[in-house]
């Protein structure tokens, strides 16, 4: 599940599993944070591309990254998130936290 | 058109998915749209989730049980736990409210099921446990009677 | 690896497909193959329509139920009726043997649960009912310890 | 459901399902006798295309049309039938009786 985690440049590239739920969802956020602090990322980008459930663990995933590299200015985005997920995370609000690209 | 279904299983979060898939299986019957299917699925995923994390505070032994009826094109929901309960409701309810923020929790399970279910009712008493009662009309009913 | 699963469902069609996905998802934390799959679901089928077909006579208001245990890599399945029961077990086993002819059944139920799964068990009392007992182990163990 | 039933010259072509069980098979087989007695057709085709699932209910309907069409010198055939399709019509002995085509 390694190959799911890439660093370019300063950006951390997470894709995300098909089914984003409580169980998988400590597994990517322990990763991710081990990449940020190892390889001092200072961006995530959440590739949603092959995602076909989420719940609101994955609103977690993504709130709990940006707490904890807001405070460098980093920034977090969504890419390949269909109509589904981006209304998951409008009604958490995250949209005002996370940028979502096309 | 009346279906009732009971399932028992382990407070172990591998069994989040197969709650999830077993309820929409389950109501596949009524036809639902993909749409509807996800919010149902998301709906019992937050549930269980919560019976096995705030519940049972992730501590394997405890039991999670679902009901499912369907009456015409209404699906019933109900989660049960008896694990810790809540002390207060509507503070628990309120969006972004978590009890365990270290855990990564986001504090919108109980506004997605909101959001995704026509009627939510939570019943909990600290200490004995938590019943989460969720209702959902299912669009469309299917325009032939089914064989048998 | 240990892990327990019930559910009662209302003796109707309908629930065939339900009970085997459900057992289906359960089962897939053993990471089992299509074709394991496949033959659990095919299993499950057999055993839940007999259930409801020659227990029950395909009369509602009966119920059946299923217990699932997952031990180390093997699955156990029950499945359970409070309907008619058998008279002569070894008969009804007995490949192409069915008392339904009139229903298109075949009398292939009972052989495809032996040939899909590793072990079979029939206990039945005239008048009481019929539990199928099957087990089958899931051949590969996932190389990765799953997280939590 | 009805476009699942054709007749070509004196064959029925019977479009299975994707999931063949008891749930669904009193409709197939019900059909199938209809097209059988008021078409008189003589030989009747399956076509496991779209089948991803099948238990012995599939084969109660193979046979029992058989039963209905072999005494007149009827065939019957199963066409796009995968290995595991294959392989329940020979474990009940039905590859005697059913033509299974490529
Ligand atoms: N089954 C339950 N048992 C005990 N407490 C619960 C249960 N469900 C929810 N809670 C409490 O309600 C709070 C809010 O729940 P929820 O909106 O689902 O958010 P989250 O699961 O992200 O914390 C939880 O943090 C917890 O304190
Ligand atoms: N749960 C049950 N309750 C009562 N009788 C059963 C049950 N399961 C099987 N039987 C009997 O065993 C016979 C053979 O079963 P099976 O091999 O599954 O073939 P089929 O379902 O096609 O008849 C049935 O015809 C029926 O008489």
């Amino acid at each position: 599940m390694m190959e799911n985690f890439k660093v370019i440049d300063n950006y951390l590239m997470v894709r995300m599993p098909e089914e984003i739920d409580h169980h998988k969802s400590s597994y990517i956020s322990e990763n991710a944070d081990k990449f940020i602090v190892q390889e001092k990322v200072d961006h995530v980008v959440f590739d949603f591309e092959d995602t076909k459930f989420m719940d609101s663990s994955g609103i977690g995933i993504i709130l709990g990254r940006y707490k904890k590299i807001s405070c460098f200015g980093g920034k977090v985005f969504a890419i390949n998130a269909d109509n589904r997920i981006r209304h998951l995370l409008m009604i958490s609000g995250l949209h005002k936290i996370v940028e979502i690209m096309e | 058109m009346k279906n009732e279904m009971k399932m028992e299983f382990d407070a172990i979060s591998a069994n989040e998915a197969f709650a999830r898939v077993a309820v929409a299986a389950f109501v596949s019957e009524l036809d639902p749209t993909l749409e509807e299917v996800s919010d149902i699925k998301t709906a019992v995923s937050e549930a269980v989730t919560n019976a096995i994390i705030h519940g049972y505070d992730g501590i394997e032994g405890g039991k999670v049980n679902i009901r499912c009826l369907i009456e015409q094109d209404v699906l019933h929901v109900e989660v049960m736990d008896k694990g810790n309960g809540i002390e207060d409701i509507e503070k628990a309810m309120e969006p972004l409210f978590t009890t365990k923020p270290e855990l990564n929790r986001s504090g919108m399970g109980f506004p997605f099921m909101e959001a995704f279910m026509d009627d939510l009712e939570v019943l909990s008493v600290a200490g004995e446990g938590t019943t989460v009662i969720m209702k959902k009309k299912i669009g469309c009913i299917p325009w032939i009677e089914d064989e048998e």
